[in-house]
């Protein structure tokens, strides 16, 4: 792992940046969690680029599950800069016949669970950790989930199996954006204080600055060095953090549409995206000055080639190998 | 009972509508959401009936129990979410807070079947079947803004657990509301003929006229039966109709299972040596995500594609 | 309401000395819950004979919805004290063709909701609460639940949402007597501390002796006092407290079966009904040499003639009135 | 198949051994119970195979995620709690995180249908029905040690959602394991005859044998096929098989709707003119509590009055 240089901050700083421009690359095409995927970027970049280990075969050795479908924007966008999916198929997000789920359904490629019914992620991700645990492993568990989630009772179910079992390879990141479907959540369903919560269900807990790469890396050291009990990132974000002409035009916004068309306005996506390139070719500038003797990171040096952009469709992926045809007249049900 | 072609027209939003008139009318009612409310339509309730409107976050569990608690207080709860959750994520709720009590709860179902662009974890094609299967349960599947209407409002004066699907977006007003008159149970026949007989509910209803104009374009005798009301069901409607066909057809906004079809299934095959029956709706498999149009074009339920289909029946 | 005197508490002491010896007399026919009854029987008396208001016509003003089915032998044992049941008729709980059921659906006299899907009582009783502050009555809901219930995800969607809608009419009682269905709460899902997540989830919460009563109706007081907030009572019990043989002689029992057989051997019912019976005696007489001009429960002070001891059983008292006969052929599905 | 009346026995707490046993030849099954380990027959799993056993409480959707999270690390998880909660209670993380999955997760319901002494709350009377719905799901409704302990076996083989009826307490041991060999959704002639064909799965083909007994006696001309496997099912087998009878009467623990009596009608309807089908089960109604014994009374399942229904088909 690299230093906690001002290198490494300024190299995550720069995925995030590449991230965010993903995430408007996808949305400006038939709309999307632009805000979110935005306002997640730093935690994304964390994830994919500096916590979780290589397994040095082309993905990680770690474990990253999103438990809020939507959300997975910050995957598709990171991957696209791994190279496991191309730009060009993550722009059919929601056009009719794409293969890219907005939420995605287990077996898509870099996506271990079928999301988008909000709240059965942490159980997953919880009995994924438990598992690899059981099996000696130490890979670590990482679920990020959406403070929406916070209000479905199955997670707390999760939070309290997770301490009882001490599971120490456990981190879950709440992504606090008080912000749900229909308004903010401190309106809609109030879920602070987080942290409380977190620490009355056994968790170790930090509440951060969801956009503070320093804080989120610092955050991840201790949860590393936490022991007997899992870990809770609480990490603050609010909607478009990282590009400010989108922050200051749209306060609430869970899904911007179609030519830039949320609940009561219209956004034009050309400012963002100037001011989102603008920022990368100021931190590649800045990163340039830099010693660059270090590659920047260990995990993916190197693009991974594209094999088949496309990712198999639901149905096709699924049970190819039941032995069953379910359409056939004689066995079905 | 159907609107002359040129008098159906689309209707956006319907709910909202439906829902503020409802709860004018009816001051007891309080309308509820899982945090979709807007996605439900609902605004004005929302907005200028602050009282008749209760928000429990997205915690569809909690809306249910709050609701048979609401109603247990004296007030008519109608909870709203997608079809996908208002069936999957709380059915013991539902049939154990409300479906065990005298008093009415109303669940409203949106976006139900695949008529969520949300492939799978939106998609609900199950809840007909696990409705039905409650004893005493009312089951509700309108085809358009007038059943749906009517329906909600009958609703409101039905003992215990009444689920519903509802409508949003733009949504068909083509039940003329001058003559169709919704009662619980009831079929509607709203083509006549004699060699096939197609029988619908929800959403597959407007499919079901769709391909109809287009049978009838080129001369099919069939006919069509609309039935919203999946429980209770006239099952005596249900008999004579099927028997005075050669060939029963089903479509349904559902799995092909446990729905519509295996409720006429069910009934004729009391009767024994009914006509074949063939269901058409989601064949066992999980539905794409996209537009309606590119989904029940995938399973051939598009209008050109569904009046095929049904004629194919005939050879 | 009595003043908070010794004679309340004797008076409240001896009606739950007749709550556990009613629980054990219906135990002693083919089995039940006799340990969670006898533990519950403090708390039951001051729900039933102190803390609810009467509502002048038999029945209580305030509202108390049990969400632990089986916890409900507590509320069987009170209503025979009021003359709601029979004895007789409580004695076939259990029984085929009895009209008692050991976790009562909605309907059943003196229950308003169908427990026995443990968790779901809790939603209820907070939307209960809710409807009666909407309709501007001044009526508290009191709602009992176990700690095996704060496993169960839905009762903190409850609590959430009680919070966020400051439910201050609403009480709930915790039953944190470390007991689940197959062993010691702490060992199969750990809930502690639970004071702190009823804290964090937005009560005001007061960890008591379940078993003393001047600590129940201490926390009763505070909790009607408690403004904008919903209140927590985390009552710790003991199984069988109150009745020493059986206490010693089980440390741990879900369920006491016909003849006591339990989980790993027999109960002798015969030593602690005596000593039940002993412990009314005795209460009676000193209640005796207080002064007795005050009445001892304003509410229910001359039993309630039974009018029908033999509740109606569930399909008979639902849907009654449906307008369709569902077992028709003409109308089903 | 089934064995001579002299050699049927009834086994104590057969699921002990069988998950005992299941555990000791596969090292990556994982037990799993929502605090109901005991009530379900779970005892040396969790004494002596504690590596094998996971404890949720009671949080029986944690449990489905829980599991679908061990079955991505490699493991076969088996969930286990009362059937009215292994279905109603958790249905959305059943078929979102083990029904997409490839991975095998078997969810276990005890206690099914009306074989639970408590009433409506404890009892899962819609099961079948909910579960035949979900795309490519497995499902499996056991008659006795025999065939449970089987279909458990090759469940573990089974990619996907695997939900199976279980066996707990004192159960029946009639089928005979030297002759009698599970497959997936193959349905098994237990008795063989020309008028009336009795189709049963799960508890009622037990009953189903006890009316045979008395029918046999009386010599009433009948059949029996046991269907274990809900789906996927043979189709052709149940379609031989009707259209061999003149009457068809389905026997299930279930409500007489969606599950397997539907099933037979669908399936029969494809083809057309098939025999009456007389559905026995629970007709639509709450069940009272009670031993099995008063409940199966209750709805004239027991013995003597089964054999009299069936009998009276022929009227
Ligand atoms: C179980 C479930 N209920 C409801 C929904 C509909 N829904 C989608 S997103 C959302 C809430 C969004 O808020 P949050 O979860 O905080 O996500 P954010 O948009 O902030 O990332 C809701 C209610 C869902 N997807 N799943
Ligand atoms: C939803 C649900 N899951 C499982 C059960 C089975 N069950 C009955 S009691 C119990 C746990 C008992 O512990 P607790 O709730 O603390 O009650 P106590 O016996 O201590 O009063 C369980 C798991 C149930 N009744 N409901
Ligand atoms: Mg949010
Ligand atoms: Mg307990």
């Amino acid at each position: 792992m690299i230093s906690n240089s001002g290198k490494r901050i300024k190299t995550l700083e720069l995925w995030a940046a590449k991230i965010r421009r993903n995430v408007v690359d996808i949305c400006m095409q038939r709309g999307g969690y632009a805000g979110q995927g935005v306002a997640l970027a730093d935690v994304g970049a964390c994830i994919f680029f500096d916590e979780m280990r290589s397994d040095g075969d082309g993905w990680y050795h770690d474990r990253f599950i999103n438990s809020n479908g939507h959300d997975t924007i910050i995957n598709f966008a990171a991957m696209v800069e791994m190279g496991i999916y191309s730009m060009e198929a993550l722009r059919t997000m929601g056009a009719d016949g794409s293969t890219i789920d907005q939420s995605p359904i287990e077996g898509a490629r870099g996506f271990e669970i079928t999301s988008g019914s909000l709240g059965t992620g942490v159980s997953q991700a919880a009995g994924i950790a438990l598992g690899e645990r059981m099996k000696g492993s130490d890979k670590r568990i990482i679920c990020l989930l959406s403070d929406g989630e916070l209000h479905e009772g199955s997670v707390w179910e999760a939070f309290m199996f997770a301490a009882h079992y001490r599971l120490s390879n456990f981190v879950v990141i709440i992504d606090n954006n008080d912000l749900g479907a229909t308004g903010k959540t401190s309106d809609v369903m109030a879920v602070e204080p987080v942290r409380k919560k977190m620490e009355a269900f056994g968790f170790k807990a930090r509440q951060i600055n969801g956009n503070s790469i320093p804080e989120i890396l610092e955050s991840f050291e201790e949860a590393r060095s936490t022991k007997d009990q899992p870990y809770a990132m609480i990490a603050d974000t609010k909607i478009f953090t990282g590009i400010k002409v989108y922050q200051d035009a749209i306060p609430f916004a869970h899904f911007v549409g179609a030519n830039g068309r949320w609940a009561t306005g219209f956004l034009k996506w050309e400012p963002g995206w100037n001011e989102i390139i603008g920022t990368i070719e100021r931190l590649e500038n800045e990163l340039a000055a830099l010693d660059s003797s270090v590659s920047p990171i260990s995990c993916f040096q190197e693009k991974i080639p594209i094999e088949d952009s496309e990712s198999k469709t639901f149905g096709d992926y699924i049970f190819e190998s039941t032995g069953f045809d379910n359409q056939s007249t004689i066995l079905s049900g | 009972m159907l609107l002359e072609l040129q008098h159906r027209k689309m209707v956006p939003a319907a709910f909202d509508d439906i829902s503020f008139d409802l709860c004018n009318r009816r001051k007891n009612v309080i309308m509820m959401s899982a945090d979709l409310a807007h996605y439900c339509d609902l605004y004005k309730v929302t907005k200028d009936l602050p009282n008749q409107y209760v928000e429990v976050g997205m915690a569809e569990q909690n809306q249910v129990g709050v609701a048979a608690g609401l109603a247990k207080a004296g007030f008519i709860p109608v909870t709203s979410t997608f079809g996908s959750y208002a069936s999957r994520r709380c059915f013991d709720q539902m049939l154990i807070c409300m479906g065990t009590s005298k008093n009415t709860g109303i669940c409203l179902a949106f976006t139900p079947g695949i008529s969520s662009p949300a492939p799978i974890h939106h998609q609900g094609t199950e809840d007909l079947g696990m409705l039905r299967a409650i004893p005493h349960a009312t089951v509700i599947d309108p085809m358009d803004v007038t059943d749906f209407d009517q329906a909600l409002d009958i609703a409101c004066d039905t003992p215990g657990l009444v689920y519903m699907r509802g409508h949003r977006g733009t949504t068909p007003k083509w039940l003329d509301p001058a003559s169709f008159k919704f009662e619980l149970g009831k079929t509607y026949p709203l083509r006549t003929g004699r060699y096939i007989g197609v029988i619908s509910c929800g959403h597959a209803s407007q499919w079901a006229v769709e391909a109809s104009d287009i049978l009838t374009d080129q001369g099919v005798d069939h006919s069509l039966l609309h039935v919203p009301t999946i429980k209770p069901v006239n099952e005596q409607e249900i008999i004579d109709y099927c028997f005075a066909h050669d060939e029963i057809v089903t479509i349904e906004n559902h799995q092909i299972s446990t729905g519509l079809g295996g409720l006429v299934c069910e009934i004729t095959s009391k009767v024994g040596r009914a006509p074949r029956i063939t269901r058409i709706g989601v064949p066992d498999s999980w539905a794409p995500g996209g537009s309606i149009g590119h989904i029940r074009k995938h399973f051939t339920l598009d209008p050109d594609g569904l009046a095929k289909r049904i004629a194919g029946v005939k050879a």
